[in-house]
């Protein structure tokens, strides 16, 4: 088998409280089935994501990183998401500019109700980074460094 | 010879949450090889590289006495990396101690003379190893009068309860424990511990006193000192300063050109008022 | 006017300023003690402004210097300066009224570097600039060549030379560029595969000694507490490594989005020579086309990363 | 020990030599700059240059240094325990060193290795097993202050061996033990060469105009010194970044650090500079060098008194003149000494 068919990658999952953390419930009472790759992290709001925790994603050995937010217009603190999305624009372009392969750092904006856009998001996500094979981007391998 | 950066492997044989606010546990450390249990020779007042693989190292005073056998005793607050993951470590954990470092107080100097020891919150640790061993049968004898003034923010903060109250019956040494304010049930001295000093008022004739403390302490208990009458050369106090390499290179705890970790961490108040107050 | 005019005329205000008591201080620049790097200069007196310069290695970015500083005080500043000044307002980190401009338009400041790569190895002793050209001499040599090879990179393609807030004008205003195009020039990697880009920037960043002088020298970079100094969580190793390296410079160059002039002062400042505007233009010109937005020009327009427009490009979100 | 001969058409031969179970550096141009490589042949060898613009004190103290690792599992043997590293394999030489870089090596021994438990292993490993070769500088800069603080052009403390560049030829001053070893099979120098080289010593030691004055830095007391007025003005431009530390030869603060990734641990040590807030900052919040000035006052005070008082009256400074090069806002060691003095 070719790696990309063994590797499982590990996808750290930041979601806003308010939609895409209920989007993962309701998508697991509603027994819709998504790859187990994901380790979700509940954030108040999407513009509470730190860029530096994207890297540290990363440097931690994360194979890739996604963000999932609030439709425009639905931020449960009205804006919140619309600042965030110029900070993510600017900061994946950055990362793009330095090498990170686009599909590593995905965004989405998936409701509480989008149970299956949040199968579907899942299943998109992690075939992308499966595909690329484990990341290197920012990773210290403690057994090759002086 | 041996790389001083190597921690000695130790395992926690015990824990001991201290004070009511929880911020103040205790640990009973064992070497895991004997020999380094040897090696590890130390006198009250010095401390210790406390490692914690994968988080780092924090300089803390040896509670313990050698007198007290092999075993060492560290009373840790929580506060940053380190400490906060020692806090929630456990008997049976693995971890590391590298030392003994620094100097340690003139407990040999001071053969023959009075002893007043002040101390307050969480410092009295390197104290309590210096009450231990003065208190202990071989050593008692070679000392005149022991005062011990200690004081803490409530009852709940003060450490080592039991051990100071039994000083206090035994007779040995002459205990004053106070808390900052009136607290329900406690019976004993309320105050700052600069006034209590000035109550117990101990004389300067053929003394030494030993003192460790916030900087706020130190700094009004040192006028205290002076006004009954004491020499800079008496006053004997025990600094800390941020550490890494614990013996005198990596250059971050000194006070002019005194290392804490090296030179110190203990100085006479002549000493210090030669010295930038950059501690 | 040549240089020594225009540090004739920046000591006259200078001494009118703190002579009238109408500033505290004046920061500019004196000469130093070694060829091309003259320093920041803080005059409080008539006197002390006697000691004022004005050179093309004039390269410390001096708004850098005003941030949080108590009193009044006039600053010697060319274009990026005072761009960097509005910023600095605009972040409530200096108050306007507080603030008097001695604007100089800018020559095109000189990179030392570039001065030194061009005699490699070799010891210089002076170096003079004559109209369009520089007078480099050293042991055993003395060259007169061409001012404008020796720019710093950013100054060819300025695009405000001229003070955008000004209370004094030293001089008159110059042409707004020096005619260099930076959408030729910005982000460098741009053209390079994707797989390239690492190695690329690896390679930019490979001298890099982590003294942090890009961080200190730079005037947007005033936190308290810098991501790189905090513990819990630690964001990036202290090492050499080069995840730790690029982590460093990656962090630093996005939290100067929107708000990075290209003054240039890093790379001024970087004892290792490293080029950081090869990253930081990138941002510089991503800004620029998504939000349409330039710092420092102007007191009012709001910063890019502080507002939204509910059509913002999202062609990046599932 | 009797000083040698050796003529440049005789250098390959030297370096080979010399490269029989050893790793040779040298000073040499990369791009347009002098940096510390690895030495090939005789062939790669720069004989025209000032410095490097870097130190190399990187050899014995690099700026991330691994000291020890662990397994990071608790439940593995000897899990969590942490291991020593490994000790140097290959002997080094470093070829064509500045003298003021190996008097700053010199002083480093002093504060790495004072006694039993202060005795750096690292270091002290990586010092035994290196050869210092000296080359003598004929034209100092003008940033070159070595005369002043106890060092020289010419200097001989930390070298085994100095090359003195008599043009078709190099006199060899044979300094140590292991010097007079590497340099073994070579010719005496005769008189005329000493004579020649004590000359161009001579004329070095002129060039060198601007120094610094110590007389009165050491007379005063800590406090008067720690308390002078100069340091508001000293301090007013500097940025507080490591500029000047990182390049000096005798800096050698450093910051110890716990890393991990999945089962893998080490314990590795970096540069640290006293002008950065966070190196005194205590768990608690206080800070004893909490300003920018208490900081910069730190660095002069701490190369030019507190090592002097301790050390024996060794400076911690060599007069190499990074720092007067490198500093981004030119703050002039030689100014800030002769205030102090003043």
């Amino acid at each position: 088998m070719p790696p990309s068919e063994t590797f499982e990658p590990r996808i750290a999952a930041f979601f806003c409280n308010w939609c895409t953390y209920g989007g993962a419930d309701l998508a697991g009472v509603s027994r819709l089935q998504y790859p187990p790759n994901i380790r979700a992290v509940r954030i108040p709001c999407t513009g509470r994501m730190n860029p530096n925790f994207i890297l540290q994603a990363f440097r931690l050995g994360a194979d890739g990183v996604w963000v999932s937010g609030c439709h425009p217009g639905d931020c449960h603190y009205i804006a919140g998401n619309m600042f965030a999305r110029r900070r993510f624009a600017v900061m994946k372009r950055l990362l793009e500019y330095v090498g990170l392969e686009p599909d590593r750092l995905q965004f989405s904006w998936i409701s509480s109700a989008e149970a299956s856009k949040f199968q579907q998001t899942v299943t998109e996500v992690t075939a992308a980074v499966k595909a690329l094979g484990p990341a290197r981007f920012l990773r210290k391998d403690l057994a090759e460094v002086a | 010879m041996r790389n001083t950066y190597i921690p000695y492997p130790v395992r926690i044989k015990d824990t001991r949450v201290e004070t009511e606010d929880k911020q103040l546990k205790s640990f009973w450390l064992e070497f895991m090889n004997p020999a380094d249990a040897d090696a590890f020779a130390y006198t009250p007042g010095q401390f210790a590289e406390l490692s914690v693989s994968g988080y780092g190292e924090i300089p803390i005073g040896i509670a313990s006495s050698p007198t007290e056998g092999q075993d060492l005793l560290f009373t840790v607050n929580k506060v940053g990396v380190v400490s906060n993951r020692l806090h929630n470590m456990k008997a049976g954990d693995v971890m590391g101690v590298r030392g003994p470092l620094g100097n340690s107080y003139p407990l040999k100097a001071s053969e023959g003379k009075n002893i007043v020891i002040v101390a307050g919150g969480f410092a009295v640790t390197t104290l309590r190893s210096t009450m231990i061993w003065l208190l202990d049968p071989a050593n008692r004898a070679k000392y005149g009068e022991i005062t011990f003034i200690y004081g803490a923010r409530t009852p709940g903060m003060l450490l080592y309860t039991d051990e100071w109250t039994s000083w206090q019956q035994s007779g040995q040494a002459n205990v004053n424990v106070t808390i900052d304010r009136e607290a329900p049930g406690w019976t004993g001295l309320v105050g700052f511990v600069p006034s209590v000093t000035e109550q117990v008022a101990p004389k300067p004739d053929n003394a030494v006193a030993l003192i460790c403390g916030p900087p706020v302490m130190i700094k009004f208990t040192q006028p205290v000192f002076d006004k009954l009458g004491w020499k800079p050369e008496q006053i004997v106090m025990s600094l800390e300063n941020r550490m890494k390499c614990g013996i005198g290179i990596c250059g971050r705890c000194n006070v002019g050109p005194e290392y804490v970790c090296k030179d110190g961490p203990v100085f006479t108040k002549a000493q210090l008022d030669k010295l930038p107050r950059e501690y | 006017m040549d240089n020594q005019a225009i540090a004739q005329k920046i000591r006259e205000v200078a001494k009118k300023l703190l002579s009238e008591g109408k500033v505290d201080v004046v920061i500019g620049y004196a000469q130093g003690s070694v060829p091309m790097r003259d320093y920041p200069y803080f005059a409080y007196t008539p006197e002390e402004a006697e000691n004022l310069t004005w050179s093309g290695f004039c390269n410390s970015n001096l708004a850098n210097f005003t941030i949080r500083r108590p009193g009044r005080m006039a600053v010697v500043a060319q274009g990026c300066v005072t761009r960097n000044l509005v910023g600095l307002i605009k972040e409530n980190q200096l108050k306007r009224e507080n603030l008097f401009v001695i604007g100089v338009a800018s020559p095109g400041m000189l990179d030392r570097n570039k001065v030194q790569a061009a005699f490699p190895g070799k010891l210089i002793t002076s170096v003079q600039e004559d109209g369009a050209d520089l007078v480099v001499t050293g042991r055993g040599f003395a060259e007169r060549l061409p001012r404008k090879r020796f720019m710093k990179d950013n100054c060819y393609t300025c695009v405000q030379r001229n003070p955008v807030i000004c209370d004094e004008l030293i001089g008159e205003e110059s042409e707004p560029t020096h005619g260099g195009d930076i959408d030729k020039v910005a982000a460098p990697w741009e053209k390079l595969a994707a797989g390239e880009r690492w190695a690329e920037f690896q390679e930019t960043f490979k001298d890099c000694i982590r003294c942090y002088a890009c961080r200190d020298a730079c005037p947007l970079c005033y936190c308290h507490v810098c991501f790189v100094d905090e513990s819990q969580p630690q964001w990036c190793g202290k090492t050499q490594d080069e995840a730790d390296v690029a982590t460093f410079h990656i962090l630093r160059a996005f939290h100067c989005a929107g708000r990075c002039t290209d003054c240039g002062a890093c790379e001024a400042a970087c004892p290792q020579g490293i080029k950081m505007r090869r990253l930081t233009s990138k941002i510089e010109k991503d800004i620029r086309e998504l939000y349409g937005y330039r710092p420092g020009m102007s007191l009012e327009q709001e910063p890019p990363l502080v507002v939204y427009r509910p059509n913002d490009p999202q062609d990046f979100i599932k | 020990m009797a000083n040698k001969i050796l003529a440049k058409d005789q250098l390959g031969a030297f370096v080979d030599k010399l490269k029989a179970g050893r790793e040779v550096f040298a000073p040499a141009l990369v791009g347009d700059k002098v940096v510390w490589s690895p030495l090939d042949s005789a062939e790669g060898l720069l004989l025209d240059f000032s410095n490097t613009d870097l130190s190399p004190k990187d050899f014995f103290f690099p700026q991330t240094e691994c000291m020890m690792r662990f397994a990071n599992d608790a439940k593995a043997p000897d899990g969590m325990i942490m291991q020593a590293e490994p000790e140097l394999k290959t002997p080094r030489a470093l070829m064509n060193i500045r003298p003021c870089d190996a008097k700053a090596m010199q002083v480093l021994d002093l504060i790495f290795i004072q006694d039993q438990m202060t005795n750096d292993a690292y270091w002290r490993d990586k010092r035994e097993k290196t050869l210092l070769i000296g080359l003598a500088c004929n034209d100092p800069c003008p940033t070159c202050f070595c005369t002043s603080v106890n060092c020289g052009p010419h200097h001989e403390v930390g070298l085994d061996l100095l090359l003195v560049d008599l043009g078709d030829r190099f006199l060899v001053k044979v300094i140590s033990q292991r010097g007079a070893e590497a340099a073994a099979g070579l010719p005496e120098a005769g008189a005329a060469e000493e004579v020649q080289a004590a000359e161009l010593k001579a004329k070095a030691e002129a060039m060198i105009t601007e120094g610094v004055g110590m007389d009165n830095v050491n007379a005063r007391e800590v406090m008067e010194l720690y308390e002078a007025p100069l340091w508001d003005r000293v301090q007013e431009n500097c940025l507080n970044c490591g500029t000047c530390t990182f390049c000096c030869p005798t800096c050698h603060c450093f910051d110890i650090q716990d890393e991990v990734q999945g089962t893998d641990g080490r314990r590795v040590r970096n540069w640290d500079y006293c002008m950065s807030w966070l190196f005194t900052m205590h768990g608690t919040g206080h800070n004893p060098r909490g300003t920018k000035k208490d900081r910069v006052r730190q660095r002069f005070m701490h190369k030019f008194k507190y090592i002097p008082m301790k050390r024996g009256g060794e400076i911690g400074c060599v007069g190499c003149g990074r720092c007067v090069q490198l500093c981004p806002v030119n703050i002039d060691v030689r100014r800030v000494v002769n205030q102090m003095n003043g």
